[in-house]
């Protein structure tokens, strides 16, 4: 390692998706959509919104993992800037929730 | 010389004594820490000062140092935290039995107003000795009700109350400031905190012919026909009043809150936001309609029904019970 | 600049490669772009200052008499912008981090030469709404833009300041990108993550910031902007809207941007103190991960602006406890310098100077920075000079006075000649002096209870402020000597050699100034960072005559 | 990704015309490209964090008034979008592998597909946008909300916290439509200059970098979609 450049031996581009998996992974974002559509219009109680959320959720971590190569990449920086960004959105989110949800007065 | 330059500010509320406590504290261990330092920098650029024939000694580290001046220094700073956290507290939870005063900030004045009915404006007298609530809303931008002397402040918002409590223990005349830069005349929105001895605030009490703000709000409540829905039994269309203030109420939604001062002016201003269970959301709203000083009245006049002679409309005469 | 380039002209660096005015606008060189950004951050640094000068001349009477209210309140705006959008935030990372950056890993360049340009032409677009808001009459609504304030009270140019910060704020976030992707991608053979300056470790921790804060503080611009052209109403009582959302999302931002403004001073002092203790620094790995939890816990404490502002009690108790977490690797950060200067074989150059200043200015900063942190004594001098003169104890004392350690210590690497040395040692003398006299004494005013940003104020704070404004005045020469001396330096200054302090770190083994691709050969790591017992100590540091 | 869009041909014994001369390795050049519009995003998703938060406050500060605003919208235009959204991100994933495999045409279609799909995206977001016109649902003076609360029929919803719901609404939805109209313009300068052949197995980060920008746009909206459109959709 020493005498090389950080990283110069790995390649992180070298996958190539094939198109039947692409496919698939569409088929299924689609089968999703057309749930989380569908559940909306079942009364869930407050079990409405964690599903519509978890399903997005699921679309959108197929999305990282299979269309942006995530899954397939050797290279474990990325997920951390991934892992980060998450982490302090939630920081966003969650601490400014945790003063409104915690006044005497909302 | 130190009449013409004070260096601690007065100290007459029961607050600010804890408050210059804490303060006192933190400067000396602030001195020690930054002495430390400073004697620390100044000793070793003296003493490890070039000189022939001596060399730099390399020391890599030392964990155990590093976790000694990291320990220390957390555990003074969580002294910090908790003796901090326990004056805000107090600052925060204001007793029962208080007397109140309204207050409503606009750009560039303090409007205030007593539940005896004074009205005073940039001035507020208050007694000796009692614990005084204000309940603060603004009419445009935030503003904030700072009196140094009392060391407490608190910023003042459109559209919601926020209060807060002293107990004065030193007559005199205090700076009152707006601590929240509120646009042109910030510096201007300046007042005074009057402090008088029992006797004193009484006869100044006196001295006006107002009517309690209770009394202003009960007149208010028949008049926007508040008292058709809201009747004393409970046949009305809205939930009757008496004893509701300051209880936990339950919502259409199962959600609980306090009705408190924000509750019953949200619930006057956007009756639908939060309706107590078992009443349909068929109140109008009266924003647009209501001044902010006629909201106040009418607060006033709701927690007034918490008191059984209240119905005697000797309101006022609560007020002064110490 | 062409003076500079013609008087150097017999060495090849990257001053002379090229000539011609496009030669400097259209570079892609790192070291070129920190020096437009220098002259760019000069010249608004003088702005702020004016504005600054002219507060404190009016708050040498009670009365406000010299101006009125309303351009008063213009000037504590525009300072506070200009100031920190236009100063504080870039000065060390798109000056001295650019041009060191690259040189201290054994790079050639940054990874995104071109966006590193982009960058700095954000920055001019952004200084440019700037002063056309300072030319078109000024803003008056604090450099915090408080809602509804901002959105539906005020009819100056709060739009064009408004996309001023929020441009700027686009440069700072591509300077960050930059950086990070830099540091990752181009460090040169060997040079591995323990063996990185703390130069490159703070700011690699402030890239993080400016990457992940930024954009919140953008879109709550943005969002005021749209207010105030649409009236959405998001910020807005009257239309249903919380003002302290608006407060959330500016503090998430604007809090950890402090720490965008510190950490590079840090980096700065960390080689300092190093270079003229001869010694390596006291605890490598520690200072290290002290700049980065600085950068993550800083995102944890945004709510201690708010403590009267009509949060939670509990949200307060949460954000007061969690901003005491900030302060344990900012005291690591304080007693491992001190601790490397144990032992040390110490001269007291310029650097120098302002490095033992920044030390005990920072821990005065730090340690007022735990009143505020304090819930009950916050709620009586927030809002008052005690914070005033805080923040300018960490911004001033601590910022600026490391980016003027920096500049002094690099500047033979900038320029390839020497300052003045004795001159420099006046200036440090006279901010040190100027600086303690103009802040100390509003720690004083701000117990006894005056607020921040009054255009007049009861007679009794009177002394306390001329004392003040006789210490900007002091303040204010020297930060104009040094202006002076650089700029005489680089006709008559000593040649400066590669590496006039027998400095670690590899900018110091390339000519001073460097070749246009920083480095004659591609350098290859084998030592760890200030590796002071390899190094001999220089014969002589050349003077300027 | 702007800088390796071309080349700087000065001062290097490079063999490849876009190996950039601060760079030593392709390798090294394509990682740090990568990395930096990994990082890019990072600070796009604070960016619309910071609207997120503002949806996440006032919908649990109003949660009737937003639930009766969110059913005033049509579901069906936010549903084909999210599926026009998700076909344009497998005809973004084909253009990089077309590129990956140096099929230049394939590239220029796939290229050219996703550039349609984006302006139909935006084109029913248009029409959208005229609905809420038509329905005075646009923030200002002209705010009308006639709607009433979900579970109390004949309670008008509040005219303020609707029109929260509607600010948000445009504002994220705006900025949404704002990424698109840019990744459809990014798109359609990378056709050209695909189709001209710059683009080949050898060298394709600008093909690949976009679509990453393309899929966070994507991400973004397959949030805003249930969070907009499906709010007690159910009552």
């Amino acid at each position: 390692m020493a005498n090389h450049f950080p990283n110069e031996a790995e390649a992180t581009h070298d996958h190539i998706s094939s198109v039947g998996s692409s496919v698939a992974i569409w088929l299924i974002l689609l089968v999703f959509t057309g749930l989380t559509v569908g559940a909306a219009f079942i009364d869930l109680g407050p079990l409405n919104t964690v599903v519509a959320l978890t399903i997005a959720t699921i679309k959108a971590t197929l999305v990282v993992l299979f269309f942006m190569h995530v899954k397939y990449t050797n290279e474990k920086l990325v997920p951390l800037v991934i892992v980060s960004a998450i982490f302090f959105l939630f920081l966003l989110l969650g601490l400014s929730m945790g003063d409104y949800a915690t006044r005497v007065w909302r | 010389m130190f009449q013409h330059m004070p260096l601690w500010p007065d100290s007459a509320s029961k607050m600010s004594g804890h408050v210059d406590e804490l303060y006192i504290f933190m400067l000396l261990v602030t001195f020690a820490m930054t002495g430390l330092i400073f004697a620390g920098v100044t000793i070793f650029a003296v003493k490890f000062r070039k000189r022939k024939g001596r060399h730099a000694e390399q020391i890599e580290g030392s964990t155990l140092l590093e976790l000694t001046w990291s320990v220390i220094p957390f555990g003074v700073m969580l002294i910090y935290f908790v003796w901090g956290a326990v004056i805000y507290f107090r600052e925060r939870t204001p007793p029962q039995n208080t007397a109140e005063v309204y207050v409503v900030a606009k750009q560039w004045m303090w409007k205030l107003e007593h539940m005896e009915g004074q009205r005073e404006i940039n001035e507020l007298h208050v007694p000796l000795g009692r614990d005084v609530k204000l309940i603060m809303t603004s009419q445009d931008v935030i503003h904030s009700f700072y009196i140094p002397a009392f060391r407490i402040k608190q910023d003042v918002l459109p559209g919601r109350y926020t209060t807060m409590w002293f107990h004065a223990t030193k007559p005199g005349t205090y700076h009152l400031f707006c601590a929240e830069y509120c646009g042109t005349q910030h510096s201007g929105m300046i007042g005074s905190i009057v402090v008088m001895e029992d006797r004193d605030y009484m006869a100044w009490m006196s001295g006006s012919g107002s009517q309690p703000l209770a009394v202003t709000g009960e007149k208010l409540f028949s008049e926007l026909g508040c008292v058709t829905c809201h009747r004393s039994d409970t046949q009305g269309r809205g939930p009757a009043l008496a004893g509701v203030f300051g209880q936990p109420v339950l919502l259409e939604d199962g959600r609980t809150v306090t009705a408190d001062e924000n509750y019953v002016r949200e619930s006057i201003l956007e009756p639908a936001a939060k309706v107590v269970r078992g009443f349909k959301p068929v109140m109008p709203t009266f924003q647009g309609q209501v001044s902010d000083e006629q909201l106040n009245a009418l607060v006033a006049y709701v927690k007034s029904l918490n008191q059984p002679q209240a119905a005697q409309g000797t309101v006022a005469a609560i007020t002064r019970q110490p | 600049m062409a003076t500079a380039a013609v008087v150097s002209g017999e060495r090849e660096s990257y001053l002379n490669a090229k000539y011609g005015l496009k030669s400097w606008l259209l570079t892609v060189d790192h070291k070129r772009i920190a020096l437009l950004y220098l002259i760019s951050i000069t010249f608004f640094f003088f702005i702020g200052g004016f504005f600054a000068l002219l507060i404190r001349l009016e708050l040498l009477t009670p009365a406000g008499d010299l101006v009125q209210a309303d351009v008063y309140n213009k000037l504590f705006t525009m300072h506070g912008l200009v100031m920190i959008f236009f100063f504080l935030i870039p000065a060390v990372p798109a000056v001295l981090g650019n041009f060191l950056i690259p040189l201290m890993i054994g790079a050639k360049d940054l990874a995104f030469p071109r966006i590193n340009l982009l960058s700095w032409y954000l920055y001019m677009v952004g200084g440019t709404l700037m002063i056309y808001t300072i030319l078109a009459g000024g803003v008056d609504t604090g450099w915090t833009f408080y809602t509804p304030l901002s959105t539906e009270f005020l009819n100056t140019n709060v739009i064009s300041a408004a996309l001023a910060a929020f441009v700027a704020g686009f440069s700072s976030i591509l300077t960050g990108l930059n950086f990070i992707v830099t540091i990752h991608r181009m460090r040169a053979p060997g040079m591995t993550w323990n063996r990185l300056p703390l130069f490159v470790w703070a700011h690699y921790a402030t890239s993080i910031i400016q990457i992940l804060g930024t954009p919140v503080v953008a879109i709550a611009i943005v969002l005021v902007a749209l207010e105030r052209l649409l009236h959405l109403g998001i910020f807005n009582p009257a239309l249903g809207g919380d003002p302290l959302l608006f407060q959330h999302l500016f503090w998430f931002y604007s809090h950890p941007a402090v720490y965008i403004m510190i950490l590079p001073g840090m980096g700065i002092v960390s080689e300092i103190v190093c270079c003229f203790s001869r010694k390596r620094i006291f605890g490598y790995k520690a200072m290290a991960l002290a700049v980065l939890g600085i950068a993550v816990i800083g995102f944890l404490v945004w709510a201690h602006h708010m403590f009267v502002a009509g949060i939670s009690l509990y949200a307060a108790l949460v954000f007061s406890l969690l901003t005491y977490f900030v302060g344990v690797p900012s005291a690591i950060k304080v007693f491992n310098w001190t601790a490397t200067m144990y032992k040390g074989s110490i001269t007291y150059q310029t650097p120098m100077l302002y490095a033992f200043a920044f030390i005990g200015l920072f821990t005065i900063g730090g340690l007022t920075g735990l009143f505020l942190a304090s819930l009950g004594i916050d709620v009586h001098v927030t809002d008052t000079y005690f914070v005033v003169a805080h923040f300018h104890y960490v911004m001033v004392g601590g910022m600026v006075v490391a980016y003027l350690a920096g500049m002094h210590f690099w500047w033979p690497k900038i320029s390839g000649r020497m300052y003045p040395e004795g001159w420099g040692k006046l200036a440090a003398l006279l901010v040190f002096v100027g600086f303690n006299l103009t802040f100390f004494p509003q720690f004083v005013l701000g117990y006894m209870g005056m607020p921040r940003r009054y255009h007049a104020y009861p007679p009794e704070f009177q002394i306390l402020n001329v004392l003040s404004t006789a210490g900007a005045t002091i303040l204010a020469v020297g930060y104009l000597l040094p202006m002076v001396y650089f700029l005489w330096s680089l006709r008559y200054g000593a040649i400066a050699p590669a590496n006039p302090w027998g400095a670690a770190g590899l900018e110091w083994q390339t000519t001073s100034p460097p070749p246009e691709f920083n480095f004659e050969n591609q350098p290859v790591v084998t030592w760890e960072a200030y590796n002071y017992d390899e190094i001999p100590e220089p014969e002589e540091v050349p003077v300027a005559h | 990704m702007h800088t390796s869009s071309t080349a700087v041909a000065e001062n290097h014994a490079h063999d490849n015309p876009a190996l950039l001369h601060h760079f030593s390795t392709e390798a090294q050049q394509r990682n740090a490209a990568s990395l930096g519009m990994w990082v890019f995003l990072a600070q796009e998703v604070m960016f619309f964090g910071g609207m997120f938060c503002a949806y996440l406050v006032y919908r649990f500060k109003y949660p009737a008034d937003f639930a009766a605003a969110s059913k005033s919208i049509a579901i069906l235009p936010g549903a084909v979008n999210t599926a026009v959204l998700i076909c344009s991100s497998l005809t973004v994933v084909l253009a990089v592998r077309a590129a990956q495999l140096g099929k230049r045409k394939a590239l220029v279609a796939w290229l050219l597909l996703t550039i349609f799909l984006g302006l139909v995206f935006l084109g029913i977001k248009g029409y959208e946008y005229h609905d809420k016109y038509v329905e005075h649902h646009i923030p200002g003076p002209s705010f009308h909300f006639d709607g009433d609360l979900i579970d109390h029929p004949g309670v008008p919803a509040s005219q303020a916290h609707t029109q929260m719901y509607f600010s948000l609404y445009f504002a994220m939805t705006g900025m949404h439509a704002l990424h698109m109209i840019i990744g459809v313009g990014i798109f359609a300068y990378l056709a050209w200059m695909a189709w001209r052949g710059k683009y080949g197995a050898e060298y394709y980060t600008p093909i690949e970098n976009s679509g990453l920008y393309w899929h966070f746009v994507d991400i973004v909206w397959i949030y805003l979609f249930p969070l907009i459109y499906l709010i007690d959709r159910h009552k």
